[in-house]
């Protein structure tokens, strides 16, 4: 069973692969297949870990009938199925939405604006205290709207964009690192689990 | 006794409701006297006994020196009496805490007034611009590089006989306000297409942006009077898994190969995928996401790129509506505070006083 | 030839070749440990026996290359201490990963299931999750990953809340240990570690410098690091070769790329 | 009125109760808090209910119409079926035949996709890192030093290339990441905000 599984994961990175020459049918056939197997994965994860625990046991085993709510909403969202009941199907949407919105201010506050200034209040007595403060603000100042960006203004933007390459340049660098990596893990099956090239 | 110093010297000791909590909890805090240092003692044992009570119960033995306890096994409303006993070689002392305490919940929790703070100063923000926005007070908004290109890119696969394909990327769900921004401009994106009879294709990983989606397009066929056109089966779900929903989208791209591409969303890893196989056709490329990490590759690898911020201000800027664009205009506000917050807090850690900045990343 | 349009098929070729060619030769390069991998080690080192952790499988199945070795450093030293080990994952396709990771290096240490390890399984909607274990653990996951009920499991009865773990640490390829400092660690005071891929490294450091996350062991690199503390040879150490060759081929690609534009200027 | 004016409702209110709860460790409003999480969770599984089965409409639309490419559909279909007869009928632990064709064909696959990365970070480098300006030369600058400072490569050429690279990574890099950070939130809440008060609603459709 392992040496035919091992077979089979070979064919099908290999047709994956099959891509970077070009588009063709044999990635296709990979290509579907992968959305297939992953969306009845999910469908089986889905209702096993899930649906399984916070419906059917809540309700049948502990007998928690406020389970029922959600479950009415959630039976709403099929109502998307039908063309002239989908409007149905917008009571579950807002109620995601609007909870959704409600927690992510908070959050967003604290761990996004709040924490990064705190972060960034560093003593002036140190020279990367000041280019951190100069860095932040001059980026700052770039997202600032409700001015062109011209004259001085226009410069402090400007010294904004070269703090923003930096950090486009540093994570494109840092990034490359990671996805060598994965096409190191997929060498590493071909040659060596697979064709046992190496040891 | 060797500790009489210990006993006349009565440790600092005081109990009380734990703030900002659900309840359920007495904290216990004690400053050990100097003497203790020299005094060998074992360790602080700390008691506890309800109001009526003649016994004490054990609660927790501690070290002997400064320190802050928690007791989580009060109930709520019942009076407790504590006493901190210390244990020597030659003797115990103890001290007894002159008042009763009882625990209870609290509705608010002052750690976060920070938080509070800067929600209101938003809520106060969007008000006061609306506010100005009624006395007929003209925006003027600096342009962003990029925006204009959303036009030109459905005119360029009108003309071509392409569709268009805009996909919101695997990382973000509804709950993302980023999501939110999206699929105002994929509103805007799907009226373009609609009055220029164009297809749009909208791959998605997730079924409930698929939901919204679709309401979305929908809409803005049937407001440009072209809701015949709408072609419900364009609007899709792939598969939830973020390299499946990759594979999918890279062979729409090539199969179908769009003139015009928008990635606009919270992406992750499949970024870079998208926007090559983009590339690789050919196809006029916008995109813009709040993933810090992704921006770099939508740098190099797309023709325009709506950086952070600015995806969110786009979504003002195209829908032309008022009420976003003076939400743009109190971001802008907000930032002016920002920086002059920022400006003061380091200047106050320059001068050693770090309690502010703290303060701020607090809670 | 122009070479500042080049079919891009080349540029994939010359890739292919840059690793799979140190790949074949069998040379290792040293590695120096930096001071994020650093403080993760001493923050699991600094544990006292039996204390708790919770390892969060939080990554999708594609980056099981990079990221394996991170969670492998990280589940041998925890079980070297002789920790206790909360393993759950947040991201569907890590559940089945995550636990055979775990359960082998459980069976290469002697450890046993509700003894020494349990395997809560997967949530989805992984900020409510993260926000309910701070609350009640049970209350998110009733059972386990096998589908008993963990709370018999003698070791782990008294695991109610983030009160009773010393330490989150979540294996991820994405943004998932930002949710777990937004909500894990700002709401319920949490100490969160991260062991991430590579390229998520750069957008915690705001997050390590602030303090939210105790440390970072990013990618293979950060992997080698760890292993070397650990003092063994795994997954981390193999590879760094094709990983440097790989990035001075595309250093050169781009300066082919930038000395051919300005030959065309000319 | 269900169409519209109902959801908007409902949106505020959860909303608001989103948003006040952060502030309150009061047990009332923590339980109403994980009641209502537990409650998104659920409408969420159901929503990818929905999702499976729009997909299986849209193929089986495919087929029945022989439409381009229809042959492929039938792949999706028989994989979504396989994998839910295998998971339902045998379980999802070790050894099971779910397991199976997860570790034998979507995990190879997947990774097969995302090593495509490795590939397009190249050729998106080849194109896209041109010494035109001083932002692009800054942006190459940046991004070949942190290449070097992250391998051991570079610690050899010069010990000085890894303590470059953190230093970029740490203070230039990181305050342009804070900046852009802030600006994402400050767009998030406001965005957030809206959808609350019932501004922003295209998600509704408009009639």
């Amino acid at each position: 069973m392992t040496e035919l599984g091992t077979l089979i994961a070979l064919i099908l990175t290999l047709m994956v692969f099959s891509f970077l020459y070009k588009e063709n049918p044999i990635y296709r056939f990979a290509e579907y297949l992968l959305v297939g197997i992953s969306v009845g994965y999910y469908l089986v994860i889905i209702c096993r870990n899930t649906i399984y625990p916070l419906v059917i046991e809540k309700l049948f085993i502990h007998g928690e009938y406020l389970v029922i709510v959600p479950v009415c909403l959630g039976l709403l969202m099929f109502a998307r199925l039908n063309k002239r009941w989908a409007y149905l199907s917008r009571l579950p949407l807002s109620l995601m939405i609007g909870f959704g919105a409600g927690i992510s201010i908070p959050a967003m506050l604290q761990a996004r604006i709040l924490k990064q200034m705190s972060a960034s209040m560093q003593s002036l007595a140190t020279i990367n205290g000041i280019i951190i403060l100069i860095g932040i603000i001059s980026t700052i100042t770039y997202f600032y709207f409700s001015k062109r960006q011209e004259g001085m203004f226009g410069k402090v933007t400007r010294l904004g964009t070269y703090f923003l390459m930096v950090f486009f340049g540093a994570t494109f660098g840092y990034t490359v690192m990671s996805r060598i990596s994965l096409l190191i893990g997929r060498f590493e099956f071909i040659l060596r689990d697979a064709l046992r090239v190496i040891s | 006794m060797a500790n009489v110093a210990l006993c006349s010297d009565p440790l600092s000791f005081s109990v009380y409701d734990t703030p900002s909590d659900g309840g359920g909890s007495v904290t216990i805090s004690w400053q050990a006297p100097v003497e203790s240092k020299s005094i060998p003692i074992g360790s602080f044992v700390i008691f506890r006994k309800m109001n009526e009570e003649v016994s004490w119960s054990y609660l927790a033995s501690v070290k002997a020196e400064n320190g802050l306890l928690e007791d989580r096994t009060a109930v709520d409303g019942v009076n407790y009496t504590y006493k901190i006993v210390s244990y020597a070689s030659d003797g115990a002392s103890e001290w007894v805490c002159p008042y009763q305490v009882a625990s209870k919940a609290q509705w608010f929790d002052s750690d976060r007034l920070p938080v509070l703070v800067g929600v209101l100063v938003c809520l106060l923000a969007l008000a006061g611009v609306a506010l100005l926005h009624k006395k007929g007070k003209p925006f003027d908004i600096r342009p962003i590089r990029g925006l204009e290109a959303v036009d030109e890119a459905v005119g360029r696969a009108t003309e071509m006989g392409k569709p268009v394909l805009f996909t919101p990327g695997w990382g973000g769900d509804i709950q993302r306000p980023t999501t939110i921004a999206a699929l105002n401009i994929l509103g805007h994106v799907a009226s373009k297409t609609a009055s220029y009879r164009c297809d749009l294709i909208f791959p998605t990983h997730d079924p409930v942006i698929m939901a919204a989606a679709e309401e979305v397009i929908h809409e803005a066929y049937i407001e440009a009077g072209e809701a015949d056109r709408y072609k419900a089966e364009n609007v899709f779900y792939t598969t939830s898994s973020q390299l499946g929903y990759a594979a999918a989208v890279d062979g729409v791209i090539t199969r179908y190969k769009p003139a015009a591409i928008f990635l606009l969303g919270t992406f992750e890893g499949e970024a870079l995928i998208l926007a090559e196989t983009g590339n690789s056709i050919g196809a006029m490329q916008v995109a813009g996401t709040d993933s810090t990490i992704q921006l770099s590759f939508f740098m190099v690898a797309c023709d325009y790129t709506l950086i952070g911020e600015e995806l969110f201000a786009a979504s003002g800027y195209l829908t032309g509506d008022a009420k976003i664009l003076s939400s743009v205009r109190a971001q802008d506000f907000m930032k002016i505070l920002i920086v002059v917050v920022l400006l003061a807090g380091a200047i106050l850690v320059t001068f050693g006083m770090v309690d502010f900045a703290g303060w701020i990343g607090k809670s | 030839m122009d070479l500042s349009r080049i079919d891009r098929r080349y540029i994939y070729l010359v890739i292919a070749i840059a690793i799979a060619v140190p790949l074949l030769l069998k040379v290792q390069l040293p590695v120096s440990v930096g001071p994020e991998v650093q403080k993760v080690y001493d923050e699991i080192d600094s544990l006292q026996s039996r204390d708790c952790v919770m390892i969060s499988f939080d990554f999708e199945a594609s980056s099981v290359a990079e990221i394996k070795p991170v969670a492998e450093a990280v589940i041998r030293h925890a079980f070297e201490k002789n920790l206790r080990i909360v393993g759950l994952a947040l991201f569907s396709e890590g559940t089945a990963i995550g636990y055979n990771i775990i359960s082998s290096l459980a069976e290469e240490y002697g450890k046993k299931y509700g003894e020494d390890y349990i395997y809560l399984g997967f949530r989805p909607q992984y900020v409510s999750a993260i926000l309910g274990m701070g609350e009640n653990i049970d209350q998110v996951y009733p059972l386990d990953y096998l589908n008993d009920d963990w709370k018999d499991f003698p070791p782990f009865s008294d695991v109610e809340n983030y009160h009773d773990i010393s330490l989150v640490v979540s294996i991820a390829d994405g943004s998932l240990p930002t949710y777990w400092v937004e909500y894990a660690g700002s709401r319920y005071g949490q100490k969160i570690a991260a062991g991430i891929t590579a390229v998520m490294a750069t957008s915690y450091y705001p997050y390590t410098a602030s303090g939210q996350l105790v440390g970072i062991i990013g990618g293979l690199k950060g992997a080698a690091e760890y292993e070397n503390l650990l003092g063994y040879t795994g997954g981390g150490h193999r590879g760094m070769l094709a990983q440097s060759s790989g990035h001075l081929a595309i250093i050169a690609l781009v300066i082919l790329a930038n000395v051919a534009a300005l030959r065309k200027k000319r | 009125m269900l169409s519209k004016k109902i959801p908007i409702a409902v949106c505020f209110l959860f909303g608001l109760f989103g948003l006040v709860q952060y502030f309150s460790p009061h047990p009332a409003a923590v339980s109403a808090y994980s009641t209502v999480l537990d409650w998104v969770q659920i409408i969420f599984a159901f929503t990818l209910l929905v999702g499976v089965v729009s997909l299986l409409q849209i193929q089986l639309k495919h087929v029945s119409r022989k439409e381009k490419y229809w042959g492929y559909s039938i792949v999706t279909i028989v994989g979504i079926l396989v994998m839910a007869v295998f998971g339902f009928a045998g379980g999802t632990e070790r050894g099971t035949a779910f397991m199976w064709v997860f570790d034998n064909m979507q995990v190879p696959m997947q990774s097969t996709v995302f090593a495509m990365l490795a590939f397009f970070v190249a050729t998106a480098a080849y194109r896209g890192f041109r010494l035109r300006n001083v932002e692009a030369g800054i942006l190459l600058a940046a991004a070949i030093i942190i290449m070097l400072g992250r391998i051991p490569i570079g610690e050899m050429i010069s010990a000085r290339i890894p303590e470059t690279a953190e230093w970029i990574l740490n203070v230039p890099s990181m305050s342009a990441k804070r900046a852009v950070l802030i600006g994402i939130g400050l767009g998030s809440i406001t965005t957030a905000l809206r959808v609350i008060l019932g501004i922003e609603r295209s998600y509704l459709g408009r009639n």
